[in-house]
């Protein structure tokens, strides 16, 4: 019974690293339509930069600040350079899940021979634990829900409220209408893009300490924050919410009872049974 | 205030608007009529920057806007209302007036615009925290001119309010043109229902098959058959 | 009779863009449809065609079509254009005409037989071998409706087939139209918002507004009725 | 169109008929007798991939997951039934097949990046279901793969890894009945319903084309084209593990289908050929190579995306020169176009 809420209490934990994730993700396809290879790579990205920063001798927050810093502008930057020139074409959907793909394995290999093929680690936030009810939490998992769940709740509010995220949710929405009342369209592309990419490395901060840096380590977690949106419905962020938490749980259940190497095949099952019956995912709606 | 010197405009290989020149003089209202599928709306974006132009210039109070993008025209202050309306579907009816007032001249004036669009049009008030996709087909269209409003226009580009509205919404949206006018906007109206506009029109523009056959004062305009055959066909 | 809709609705959400509308087409007729836009011409031919499921019953023939997808319904003998020309991009002319009639026709005839006797019909002889992109617009149209004639439709349903087109190029298409009807027998629905053209060229002709039908009748009647020219043609209008 | 057509199989001929003369200057030469035949096999991929991605414009990741499961099976089969290769081949071909119409079937209701993600999904799982003890009770050995992969033989003579010759022939008879078999299909109705489809599917299926059924056809036949290829592969290498399934050789296919351009016939051929060989070029360079590799995929999707095509076999498009006259001078256009008429 403790076992399994200790389970239950990973699998939240993970799922709120998941749920930011995903909603980057998400976020950038229902804004951009740009379908991003290159997101576990950013995520990786988010691992290698603090890493970096850290060997730095810099202490955490700043090595945070830094790295989101960075991040924030490595993901303007690829918008710009790469994925802005191909909207013109006809095809320029197809040939940005090329271009990201491409981007993908050239970072991947980037990291190998920067970093070497071993994998890294970052220091612990917060060592011990917490004695709650009976149970043990490490606080270090605390933190990371903790700021998972606040890095959502202040997106969501900014989507929301501020300008700039009513300005997001507006393209998103129809992207005639948010050239009719004066967005930028090219802006809010490239400060999408760029906000995704912020929130696919802090996830890798977040997990780095856990589950370390390995220069191909982002591909388990495109495929994770792929199958969570997909699930929740492509652009819906909701969705996203619902589903990586869903997806989290799951994950912990299926890698205690039957062990990791059946993670994967339980999130392609799930995926695969939602497609089926609402190929539209959980909350997405067509078009 | 907006002079269109000569402009052609390509959809593909399609030629959609052959050598075309307007001017809309300030505080006129003007009425573009003619034929569906002609080049009417097409115009209207292609003045808002919405549809690339392949030659000629388009001037707005006296300086060059052809190469402008949409977003520096609204805030110079032209303003598209769309005939298929483009509102964000699941925001809320205040949320989409909101965003209306995007561009940074109509931000100070949000507050002193959003009380005078629910004036002119109370039902949106009352359903101010509703999704837009909830609403019927003319409120939805009274959404779309209000968000139009909000941005600040000196420019109001207005493709066919009317069009699918039972006859009394379409008496609300012509008094709201007619209310806006007296405000002193210069309004390019494109329309169809002629008759019931033609009173408030200074000018009356034909276009037809791209090209614009008719230009002249409301008199001489409702004078012709042209104008009856070419929109009404026969 | 050829066509028969009975008590058809198609909602989208909240909107009704095809309310209970119940009307006939006759075999060997021009039916006219036209309306403001918005007011569901061309749900209407996505409903016939098996584009969209829809509540009610459509009778081609006898034979209950709701249900059926649409490439059943096109072997069931009913082609269709669309408004905005949509074509095999990538393929010639003749290939686009090639895939109807392989791919609609029930007919044992020879497809090579078929093509040609199309492209004849349809004056497309010289861009035979041009893709079907870098056609300009009437050349598309046509091509359009050759690959649809090239299924041996008996109806044929075509979405504002002259919009865009310049006056002798209306003229030439209108000609076709009567070529497809007179000399190949096929029965038209056709969507237009020319009320000259719709006039001179229907023997019924439907008045549509918000999905439901405001008016039916030969279109003498139909442009003197007064709930038409209030809803479609203005109210001044005499 | 039918001149075309000549001019796309003629390429190809001339392509095989300078293979068939090479190994007479090459044949002592292992090394580069084994590029070529890598080159032979790949190519079939990279021009099955083609016809379902750039054809078809079904976007799939797939292909490398059908190729894998080709080999697999008829490693397995030859194995455990001690039969002859030559009918592995075909067998593998038909288990990829009917796992490509297993995949292809949930995607058929699926839009653009939906197809790609189920898709990429089975990639991604079939390295894990190869080592799991399911797999092991099938015999794919596990994470250690299979060693020792009967080679072929022919009229009771027994292929060795030494003698390249056989190999080779046997890759190039092969890999030519797989590309005249693509070659086909691309210009059969098949093919046509397959590129009707990607480039309109409401008229495709207003002129009574049958979407799903056509769908459905291109997952079954390019697995399959690909599952005979990846059978042949496993005789050939003679050593099979999940290593295949990382994300390199995806990477270098997709390179061969960019440099080759999409949907344009033998350019996904000369694709890979060149793939191939840059691979091998590039090999010494150790970590730098996929690195090179990934930046190459970026450069060219973002400055040729239409590949090597565009420049071996320029379309009746308007070139560079004559698009820039015609946006400078639209007048003009107008002018000849009305005459044309």
């Amino acid at each position: 019974m403790y076992e399994l809420i200790d389970v239950i209490i990973s699998g939240v934990t993970n799922g709120s690293v998941y749920a930011m994730m995903a909603v980057g993700l998400s976020l950038v396809y229902g804004v951009t339509k740009v379908f991003n290879f290159a997101y576990g790579s950013l995520y990786t990205l988010g691992g290698y930069l603090a890493f970096t920063f850290f060997g730095c001798g810099f202490g955490y927050p700043l090595v945070i600040l830094l790295t989101l810093v960075s991040l924030y502008l490595a993901g303007l930057l690829i918008e710009r350079v790469i994925i802005r020139p191909l909207r013109r074409r006809e095809d320029w959907e197809m040939l940005a899940m090329m271009v990201t793909l491409g981007l993908a394995i050239f970072l991947d290999n980037l990291y190998q021979v920067v970093y070497g093929p071993y994998v890294k680690s970052l220091p612990i936030m917060f060592s011990g634990n917490l004695q709650l009810a009976g149970f043990m939490l490490s606080i270090q998992d605390l933190v990371i829900f903790g700021i998972a769940v606040l890095v959502m709740g202040g997106f969501m509010i900014f989507l929301n409220t501020h300008r700039l995220g009513m300005a997001i949710e507006a393209v998103a929405q129809d992207m005639t209408g948010a050239q009719i009342v004066g967005i930028p369209k090219d802006r809010v592309f490239g400060f999408t893009f760029a906000i995704s990419t912020v929130l696919a490395g802090f996830g890798g901060i977040l997990l780095a300490p856990k589950y370390f840096i390995t220069p191909f380590g982002g591909w388990d977690i495109l495929v994770k924050a792929w199958v969570i949106t997909a699930l929740g419905g492509m652009g819906s962020v909701r969705g996203s919410l619902y589903a990586a938490f869903l997806l989290g749980i799951i994950e912990a259940l299926i890698g205690w009872q039957f062990g990791l190497t059946w993670i994967l095949f339980a999130w392609f099952a799930v995926l695969l049974g939602t497609l089926i019956v609402r190929p539209q995912g959980l909350f997405g709606t067509w078009g | 205030m907006i002079e269109i010197e000569r402009i052609d405009v390509f959809y593909g290989e399609f030629h959609v608007l052959k050598n075309v020149s307007l001017n809309v003089a300030e505080k006129d209202l003007t009425i573009l009529t003619g034929p569906n599928g002609h080049g009417k709306s097409t115009l209207l974006k292609a003045i808002c920057g919405l549809q690339p132009v392949c030659s000629g210039r388009i001037r707005f109070a006296g300086k060059d806007i052809t190469r402008l993008s949409p977003e520096r025209r609204v805030e110079k202050g032209i303003v598209y209302i769309a005939e298929n309306r483009h509102l964000f579907p699941q925001m809320s009816v205040l949320k989409n007036l909101k965003l209306g007032a995007y561009n940074k001249n109509a931000r100070r004036d949000e507050a002193a615009n959003l009380a005078a669009v629910f004036e002119l049009f109370p039902r949106l008030k009352e359903r101010k925290k509703q999704p837009a996709s909830t609403l019927s087909g003319g409120e939805a269209r009274m959404l779309a001119f209000a968000r139009g409003l909000m941005s600040n226009a000196r420019f109001l580009a207005i493709d066919e309010p009317s069009l699918g509205l039972a006859p009394n919404l379409r008496m609300n949206v012509f008094n709201a043109i007619r209310e806006v006018h007296k405000r002193e906007l210069t309004i390019l109206l494109v329309e169809q229902n002629i008759p019931k506009i033609a009173e408030l029109a200074d000018r009356i523009h034909l276009l037809e098959e791209g090209e614009m056959t008719f230009s002249g004062d409301r008199e001489t305009a409702l004078a012709q058959d042209t104008i009856k055959q070419a929109f009404l066909g026969m | 009779m050829s066509l028969k809709c009975s008590h058809i609705s198609k909602q989208f959400g909240r909107l009704k863009a095809v309310d209970t509308l119940n009307f006939e087409v006759q075999t060997g007729e021009i039916f006219g449809i036209a309306g403001p836009n918005g007011a569901g011409k061309t749900t209407l031919f996505n409903m016939i065609t098996g584009m969209y499921t829809y509540s009610g019953s459509i009778a081609f023939d006898g034979r209950e079509l709701n249900g059926l997808p649409a490439y059943r319904i096109c072997r069931a003998g009913i082609a269709r254009t669309f408004q905005i020309p949509q074509l095999f991009a990538s393929l010639s002319v003749s290939d686009n005409i090639r895939a109807g009639a392989h791919f609609g026709s029930r007919r044992n005839k020879p497809e090579a037989e078929t093509i040609e006797e199309i492209i004849d019909f349809v004056g497309l002889g010289e861009h035979r071998d041009h893709k079907a992109a870098h056609l300009k617009l009437l050349d598309k149209k046509l091509a359009m409706i050759g690959a649809a004639l090239a299924t041996h439709p008996r109806l044929l349903l075509l979405d504002e087939p002259i919009a865009g087109l310049n006056p002798s190029e209306i003229t030439q298409s209108l000609e076709l139209f009567y070529r497809i009807n007179q000399e190949l027998g096929i029965t038209i629905l056709i969507i237009e918002h020319f009320m000259k053209v719709l006039t001179e060229l229907s023997q019924q002709l439907l008045i549509l507004e918000n999905g439901k039908k405001v008016c039916l009748g030969p279109p003498h009647e139909v442009t003197r009725d007064q709930r038409v020219i209030e809803c479609y043609l203005g109210e001044d209008h005499d | 169109m039918i001149m075309k057509l000549t001019k796309d199989l003629k390429v190809l001929l001339l392509i095989y008929l300078i293979l068939l003369l090479v190994p007479i200057f090459v044949h002592t030469d292992l090394y580069l007798m084994n590029i070529l035949i890598m080159c032979l096999i790949w190519s079939v991929v990279a021009a099955s991939w083609d016809l379902i991605m750039g054809f078809s414009g079904i976007f799939t990741f797939g292909q490398i997951a059908f190729f894998v499961i080709g080999a697999y099976s008829s490693a397995i089969l030859t194995q455990t039934f001690d039969l002859s290769p030559w009918l592995g081949m075909p067998f593998g071909g038909v288990v990829a097949g009917l796992t490509g119409l297993l995949v292809g079937l949930p995607c058929l209701r699926l839009k653009g990046a939906y197809v790609a993600l189920v898709t990429f999904a089975v990639h991604m799982i079939l390295a894990p279901l190869l080592k799991s003890d399911l797999g092991r009770a099938l015999g794919t050995g596990g994470s250690q793969g299979i060693l020792t992969i009967k080679p072929m033989h022919f009229w009771g003579y027994s292929f060795s890894s030494m003698e390249p010759l056989p190999w080779f022939y046997t890759a190039l008879f092969i890999s030519l009945l797989c590309l005249l078999a693509v070659y086909r299909i691309i210009h059969s109705n098949w093919g046509l319903a397959f590129t009707a489809i990607r480039d309109a599917e409401p008229f495709a299926k207003s002129l009574g084309i049958n979407g799903f059924k056509y769908k459905l056809v291109v997952f079954g036949i390019t697995s399959f084209l690909t599952g005979i290829i990846g059978g042949f592969y496993a005789h050939y290498v003679g050593v099979l593990s999940t290593r295949i399934l990382g994300l390199n050789l995806f990477l270098i296919l997709m390179v061969m289908l960019v440099i080759g351009g999409l949907g344009r016939f033998p350019g996904a051929v000369i694709g890979a050929y060149l793939a191939t060989f840059l691979s091998e070029w590039l090999r010494p360079m150790g970590n730098y190579r996929m690195l090179i590799f990934g930046g190459l995929v970026v450069l060219l999707v973002v400055y040729m995306p239409q590949g090597i095509a565009e420049i071996l076999f320029p379309q009746d498009k308007p070139g560079p020169l004559e698009r820039i006259r015609r946006r400078v001078f639209p007048k003009e256009r107008r002018a000849s176009l009305s005459n044309d008429s």
